[in-house]
């Protein structure tokens, strides 16, 4: 058992840990602060993956940007959590079967029938070089150029749509549009 | 494959500037809706007519051809393939042209919902546009498809009482037979690789010669095509769907339905029936010449019998489109080039007469023929027009239908195909027939003394949006009645063409 | 040097969690959380797959990770419109209980 | 190929301008005339001189065929179409026979044109329609337009055209006054006339239409005559026979014979130019000159021409026994039209086409003039019947005239007096004298008395189904003799004895835009025979014709016939003077004749009820299979029974039954129920599905991507 190993076993448990953390917490700001946590694992993964901007770019803009708007959101919605509900009483029990049968059906398909599964994965392969970045961004700004300004445009959207939906017309509810 | 300005594209797909416009516009501001409306399918129109500057009519092949890979999976070569030919470009310009009239026919007869009604209007160009234009069987079920929703919604929205029934009717029908279609496509494509029709012409001989596809093969094919298109027809005797949906659609609807939609279904026939299965179109021609005949009959009696203007000249288009048939199925350059043109003078004549109806209707509000009577006198210039109208669609010589109507029956008369000079024989009093329905409308309507509508409503005559509506019409049931020459030299090499690859 | 079946069974068991989150939580925000979990599970498939690929070819291989950060940027776009729209519930329901919302039924 | 050239030489290059001067006239008067408010003085005179530019070009283009002797000449305008072996041109074709139609058509077109602008100023008054002055003219300068395509076509589909077009414009001027009847009441009656020509002559243009197909497809796959004519000689006899007796139904129908006659009478409700120009001059021998232009067929298969030759002199006999039997001027005249007409289809039946022409020139000269007079005696006796009325308006109090003015001149009496009715008329020699002269000259025109044109025309017609169908000859002297006897009837009636009614006694005459027309029309009818006088040297219009006919016998006089027919005319006119003129008619008497001939004259009277024949045996049957077809069949039976019963009826019972076990009782109901009904039931199953939670919605998501899991691991 060679050390990343170790370190992967480790790291995958509080991955684990702290993603059921999340779905099972019932305050939710300790649920948005084992997401970060989780984030954080999944950006160590990166990296060991030699993946150093997608590392850093999930620390950012996911465990910082994204969650702190979510915490934002929490606490403009308060954090009270919600008293236990009758509606749809089979519905957990269920869930919870058929996200094992999921979890046991990908492993099986994704370990069985994916042609790569065996291959080792070596943080410290050759290939794993210092112009790994320059690279990356050659093939973004090239191969992927007109993906990434949809992306922005995308982003734009997102932002339009995010300020009308927040935005409060006075007059709305008196004028129907029928279309 | 050189590059060239992709002009059928904007022709097809100009009519969506039309409606992102209208999207922005408010659904208050309803006369800025229609002008956007109107002006995007005036310049539609202008397009076609750019396009058709391009089409060089000797030329028997497709022009203008845009042609790009689109879908590549598995060996399925699915290609984005516009082009234009002989036996199209006639219907593409009728369909600009008739698309920006039933815009403005619907003025004020639309006051409800007019922004959807003018997206659905034009969505529904998009759709007919592409169906004549699109030569990868891809590529036309999508259109022939999707030119179905926006109908759908058109008669369900804004019909008449019974307009969710007619809008579903119309739907079903439609669907039910495209599906068969949709396996038969299926099919070819996996026997040819190509869903191209041109390029499935370049290999089905081979596969039929070699006996891949059978003759029996062949013949359900056929019939799979066929069922989708003889409803769209609508052929008798799966008409039934074809007087629901015309009573109750509005007016544009109907003319669309009646000028555009229904060509469809001939154009089909047209298009993919005669030439990618020849041996099946020839066995079959008997037949469809049998159910033409008998639709030509069947619809000019049961025209006669209807107390319901708009349901009288629905069942007439039954009547209109067996001519078409036995044209089609005639086989010989007379009776298909004679369809082309009728399809187009039906479109021409039936749409006006449509119009005519929705003019009235929206005066009066009544379709029962029984309360008018004397209208002539009171609206002398409708009369006119109407007069005009009915007696194109009757036939009359000097007038569009009779072109039409002639080659057709002496084609059928004299074809190999059917080789029974019986049909058209028959078929010839339905010639008869029409001027009994025809007549028995017009004089119900305009003729005698003043009926008892004109006692309730001040009935004003047309006005200037209206016969502007009508101009168009008009002069091309002259044009196409006097001087058809122009319109035989557009469609003759490629029906020439066309018939010269069947084994006669 | 591990192998690469232990990051694709870590990706479906976070995936799972995910999912499990998305299905019993009523807190619509938990349930966002959740659908941001499931994506990163995607995305460590995604960079794992990657990974594996160039080692195998012996050369530099970029789209998952070019992926990744496509996943990242339309995330952000959804979280910020997701959130929007959780406010505007809130403001007009007075409630986050996702139960509450169910006029969407027939 | 063509057998004769297209020609540029003389005034041919006029030929277009046939049809475009009335086109022209036509259109100033559609697009000026009610804009500009155009007097009616006008609007005829454009008409007018439209028809007289036609006139003059027909005479330029017969002065240009007579220099180069009469060979035939073609002027192309256009292409028309040409598609796979059909190629057709808008071409003019001059020849003798295509020439002299021309002269007829547009010199009496002219005629009547002008005499028209006097009736209709005075017709559209009296039924208070002023408006439709305009449209009149505009409709005449169609149909002369229509007439001119049919007689100059180069082709049998462009002589179609004319033939369509003239029937169109039949119906058109038929039902002029389409919200009417004859007498001016508020009626379908006109309208109904006016459909039923255009329905009869349609039955016609069927055969035209198959005839035409025939044609194409066995005769080098042309129309053009002299084409089709020259494949006509290797051709089998049973396709000619098949090709003419299609055309004879044609012929039938635009001529007014057995058994497609029965639109003419109707046809009377026309304004009275129309009935004179259209229904005896022009249009109706339509289909004598089709069957003369197709001669080289008929001369092919002497069977056809049996046939024809029957039809023609059938009819004659049978339309002559109903004309005495009539008691509307213009009716007398019409049946007598029909009469006329089957003598000249006996005669180019026969192959005596230069007598059928003549007769048809003949005819055209004096039954115009009859007609044109009867119109004026029908205004003569209008102005009577208003000027009574005026006085006895003079006499009642105000207050009624008044209110019967507001109703107009519809409801005029308590019965509609009816001015064309013989019963009503009497003595009017003395109030319309310029009128009765003329009347007379055509009457003994029609009978066949020497020297008038129908005397040369119809002996030569007699001659020949002597020599050639002996059955013929004997039809067609007796239906002479009830020429000659209702002719009588109808002078004694209506000019001599007393007025029988106060209008007949203030008949005023007319003005003399529509006396000189007559005056015209009646110089042509005395002096109409020497066109072709059977006297060695005077066959003008027989060497005439021959250039397009070929050789034609030319017919000495033949004393017996004409002095057996000359006699029997006599004889019948002085029989008529027994019966009505020498005890003149009482108002209110029957005719003297029902007593004599009892049912007989009831059967004349009432058209030997083939009416209501036809009412009963076609039209009927023809109603009924239409409702048929329409209400039980399309509708009930294949719209509601198959489509919403079987089809829909099936699908919702299916549904119903796998949906909701207990209401599959309404399951069989009407489609757009049952479709409600489905989608509820639908709907109502799948409710407990959309519960609006979205978490069970994502729930169901996950059951179907683990479903879709296992498959793909156990597939």
């Amino acid at each position: 058992m060679t050390s990343d190993l170790i370190v992967f076993i480790v790291l995958a448990l509080i991955a684990i840990a702290s993603a059921l953390g999340m779905a099972f917490s019932q305050n939710t700001v300790y649920a948005a602060l084992y997401l970060v946590l989780n984030f954080i694992v999944v950006a160590v993964f990166y990296l060991l993956l030699g993946a150093p901007f997608i590392a850093m770019a999930q620390i950012t803009v996911y465990a910082g940007a994204i969650m702190v708007l979510f915490v934002f959101v929490i606490m403009l919605l308060g954090v009270q959590g919600l008293p236990p509900s009758q509606t749809l009483p089979w519905q957990k029990p269920l869930a919870v079967l058929l996200a094992v049968v999921l979890a046991v059906q990908s492993i099986y398909l994704l370990l069985a029938r994916a042609p790569l599964a065996q291959t080792l994965v070596d943080p410290d392969a050759s290939i794993n070089t210092t112009n790994n970045l320059q690279q990356m961004a050659l093939t973004l700004f090239s191969d992927y150029l007109l993906p990434f300004e949809i992306t922005s445009i995308l982003l734009l959207v997102a932002m339009v749509g995010a300020i009308v939906l927040s935005k409060h017309d006075k007059k709305a509810g008196t004028s129907h549009d029928a279309a | 494959m050189e590059f060239h300005f992709p002009l059928l594209t904007l022709l097809t797909f100009f009519p969506v500037v039309g409606v992102l416009v209208i999207l922005f516009l408010k659904s208050e501001q309803k006369n800025a809706i229609r002008w956007v409306a109107l002006t995007t399918a005036l310049i539609t129109f202008g397009i076609s007519l750019w396009a058709f500057s391009l089409f060089r009519s000797a030329n028997p092949d497709l022009q203008l051809a845009e042609k790009y890979n689109w879908i590549r999976v598995a060996g399925w070569n699915i290609y984005y393939y516009l082009a234009v030919d002989g036996l199209s470009v006639l219907l593409v310009l009728l369909t600009t042209l008739l698309s920006a009239i039933a815009i403005l026919c619907t003025w004020t007869a639309v006051e409800d919902r007019v922004k959807d009604f003018m997206i659905f209007s034009l969505l529904l160009e998009v759709g007919m546009n592409g169906v004549f234009l699109a030569q990868d069987l891809f590529l036309f079920y999508i259109f022939w498809e999707f030119s179905l929703v926006p109908m759908y919604f058109l008669i369900g929205i804004w019909g008449g009482p019974r307009r969710v029934y007619a809008a579903v009717k119309f739907f079903l029908y439609t669907m039910a037979g495209s599906i068969l279609m949709l396996v038969a496509i299926l099919y070819l494509a996996i026997q040819t690789n190509t869903f191209s029709v041109p390029d499935m012409l370049s290999v089905l001989p081979g596969l039929y010669a070699a006996g891949t596809i059978s003759a029996g093969a062949q013949m359900l094919l056929f019939v799979a095509f066929a069922a989708a298109f003889a409803i769209k027809v609508p052929m008798w005797p799966l008409h039934s769907w074809l007087p629901d949906a015309h009573v109750e659609a509005p007016t544009a609807g109907s003319v669309i339905l009646a000028g555009v939609l229904l060509k469809m279904g001939t154009y089909g026939f047209l298009r993919f029936n005669i030439p990618l299965f020849p041996n099946a179109a020839i066995q079959a021609a008997p037949w469809i010449a049998a159910l033409g005949t008998i639709g030509i009959i069947y619809g000019a009696a049961v025209s006669y019998a209807q107390q319901d203007i708009k349901k009288l000249v629905a069942y007439s288009s039954v009547s209109h489109l067996g001519f078409v048939m036995l044209g089609l199925f005639a086989l010989n350059p007379e009776g298909v080039a004679g369809a082309i043109i009728q399809m187009v003078n039906h479109g021409i004549s039936t749409g006006a007469l449509f119009l005519l109806l929705g003019m009235i209707y929206e005066r009066t509000h009544t379709r029962d023929i029984n309360v008018y009577g004397g209208l002539w006198k009171i609206m002398p210039v409708y009369g006119s027009i109407m007069m005009i109208a009915s007696f194109s669609s009757m036939g009359l010589p000097g007038l569009n239908g009779f072109i039409g109507e002639f080659t057709i029956l002496l084609g059928a008369f004299g074809s190999k195909a059917i080789s029974n000079p019986w049909f058209a024989g028959i078929s010839a009093i339905g010639v008869i027939m029409a001027a009994i329905y025809i007549l028995y409308l017009f004089q119900k309507m305009f003729l005698g003394p003043a009926g008892e509508v004109t006692h309730h409503h001040e009935l004003k005559d047309l006005n200037w949006r209206e016969i502007v509506t009508m101009i168009p019409l008009v002069v091309l049931m002259f044009w196409i009645g006097l001087y058809p020459a122009p319109f035989f030299n557009i469609l003759a090499p490629a029906v020439e063409k066309l018939l010269s690859a069947l084994p006669l | 040097m591990t192998p690469l079946n232990y990051y694709i069974a870590l990706s479906a068991i976070l995936f799972s969690i995910g999912v499990l989150g998305v299905l019993v939580r009523r807190n619509p925000l938990i349930i966002f959380m959740s659908i941001e979990l499931m994506l990163n599970a995607a995305n460590l498939a995604f960079v794992a797959f990657g990974r594996s690929f160039e080692i195998a070819n012996g050369k530099p291989f970029f789209s998952g990770q070019i992926f990744v950060f496509f996943v990242i940027a339309v995330a952000a776009a959804e979280v910020a419109v997701g959130l929007a729209l959780i406010v505007e519930i809130f403001k007009t329901k007075n409630t986050v209980n996702i139960d509450d919302v169910n006029s969407l039924k027939g | 190929m063509h057998l004769s050239e297209i020609t540029s030489s003389g005034f041919f290059f006029l030929a277009p301008w046939l049809v475009f001067a009335p086109l022209a006239g036509l259109l100033i008067n559609m697009i000026f005339a009610n804009r500009f408010k155009f007097s009616e003085n006008l609007i005829g005179g454009i008409a007018s001189a439209a028809s007289g530019v036609a006139f003059i070009v027909s005479i330029l283009l017969t002065y240009s065929l007579s220099l180069q002797h009469g060979e035939a000449a073609r002027w192309r305008l256009a292409e028309w179409f040409s598609i796979g072996s059909l190629s057709l041109d808008w071409t003019f074709r001059m020849d003798t026979l295509s020439t002299t139609m021309m002269l007829v058509v547009s010199g009496v077109g002219t005629l009547i044109h002008i005499y028209a602008i006097g009736y209709m100023r005075e017709d559209v008054r009296f039924k208070h329609e002023e408006g439709r002055f305009a449209r009149f003219f505009i409709f005449l300068n169609l149909f002369l337009a229509s007439m001119l395509v049919l007689v100059s076509g180069d082709s049998y589909l462009m002589l179609f055209v004319g033939w369509e077009g003239v029937g169109f414009c039949s119906f058109l001027l038929i039902g002029f006054w389409f919200e009417m009847d004859t007498l001016g009441r508020s009626s379908w009656a006109n309208s109904n006339a006016a459909k039923k020509a255009f329905i009869a002559n349609r039955v016609g243009d069927f055969g035209f239409l198959i005839a035409s197909f025939l044609i194409f497809w066995n005769l080098g796959q042309s129309l053009q005559f002299d084409q089709v004519f020259e494949a006509a000689k290797n051709a089998p006899p049973g396709v000619i026979v098949a090709i003419t007796l299609f055309l004879l139904l044609g012929v039938a129908g635009k001529s007014a014979q057995i058994p497609l006659y029965i639109w003419l009478p109707d046809a009377m409700a026309g304004p009275t130019p129309v009935s004179a120009l259209m229904h005896a001059a022009t249009m109706v021998t339509a289909g004598v000159y089709l069957v003369t232009r197709s001669a080289p067929f008929y001369n092919l298969v002497p069977d056809a021409q049996y046939i024809v030759a029957m039809v023609g002199a059938i009819t004659a006999l049978f339309a002559a026994t109903i004309a005495v039997g009539q008691y509307d001027i213009k009716k007398v005249l019409a049946y007598s039209t029909i009469s006329q007409l089957g003598f000249m289809v006996a005669a180019v039946g026969m192959g005596a086409y230069v007598a059928g022409f003549f007769h048809l020139i003949a005819h055209a000269f004096f039954k115009a003039l009859l007609f044109l007079s009867a119109g004026s005696i029908i205004l003569g006796i209008e102005r009577g019947h208003h000027h009574a009325e005026h006085a006895e308006h003079a006499d009642k109090s105000k207050s009624k005239k008044g209110k019967k003015e507001e109703h107009g001149h519809a409801e005029h009496g308590e019965e509609a007096f009816d001015p064309g009715d013989m019963r009503n008329m009497g003595g009017m020699r003395k109030t319309m004298p310029v009128t009765f002269w003329m009347y007379l000259i055509g009457a003994l025109a029609l009978s066949g008395i020497f020297p008038f044109a129908g005397f040369w025309s119809k002996d030569e017609i007699l001659l020949d189904a002597k020599l050639h169908y002996p059955a013929a000859y004997w039809l067609l002297t007796i239906a002479a003799f009830f020429t000659a006897f209702y002719m009588g009837r109808q002078i004694w009636m209506v000019f001599f004895g007393e007025a029988r009614t106060a209008p007949a006694k203030h008949a005023q005459e007319s003005p003399k835009v529509m006396t000189l027309p007559l005056v015209a029309l009646a110089i042509l009818s005395v002096g109409g025979g020497a066109l072709n006088f059977p006297f060695e040297g005077f066959h003008n219009l027989g060497h005439w014709l021959e250039h397009t006919l070929g050789e034609v016998e030319s017919m000495p006089l033949n004393l017996q016939v004409a002095g057996v027919s000359t006699l029997l005319a006599l004889i019948a006119i002085g029989i008529s003077w027994l019966i009505y003129g020498r005890k003149p008619l009482q108002n209110g008497e029957p005719d003297p004749l029902k007593k004599a001939l009892g049912f007989i004259y009831t059967g004349m009277e009432n058209k030997w009820f083939v009416d209501e024949g036809y009412a009963a045996l076609v039209i009927k049957p023809f109603d009924k299979l239409s409702q048929f077809l329409a209400d039980v069949v399309d509708w009930r039976f294949w719209h509601d029974f198959v489509h919403e019963r079987l089809i829909a009826g099936t699908y919702n019972w299916i549904s119903a039954i796998a949906l909701d076990k207990y209401s599959d009782k309404q399951g069989i109901d009407a489609f757009a129920n049952g479709l409600a009904t489905v989608s509820q039931r639908l709907s109502a199953g799948m409710r407990k599905i959309q519960n609006g939670f979205v978490r069970s919605y994502a729930l169901s998501i996950l059951l179907g991507v683990v479903l879709i899991l296992s498959y793909l691991i156990f597939k």
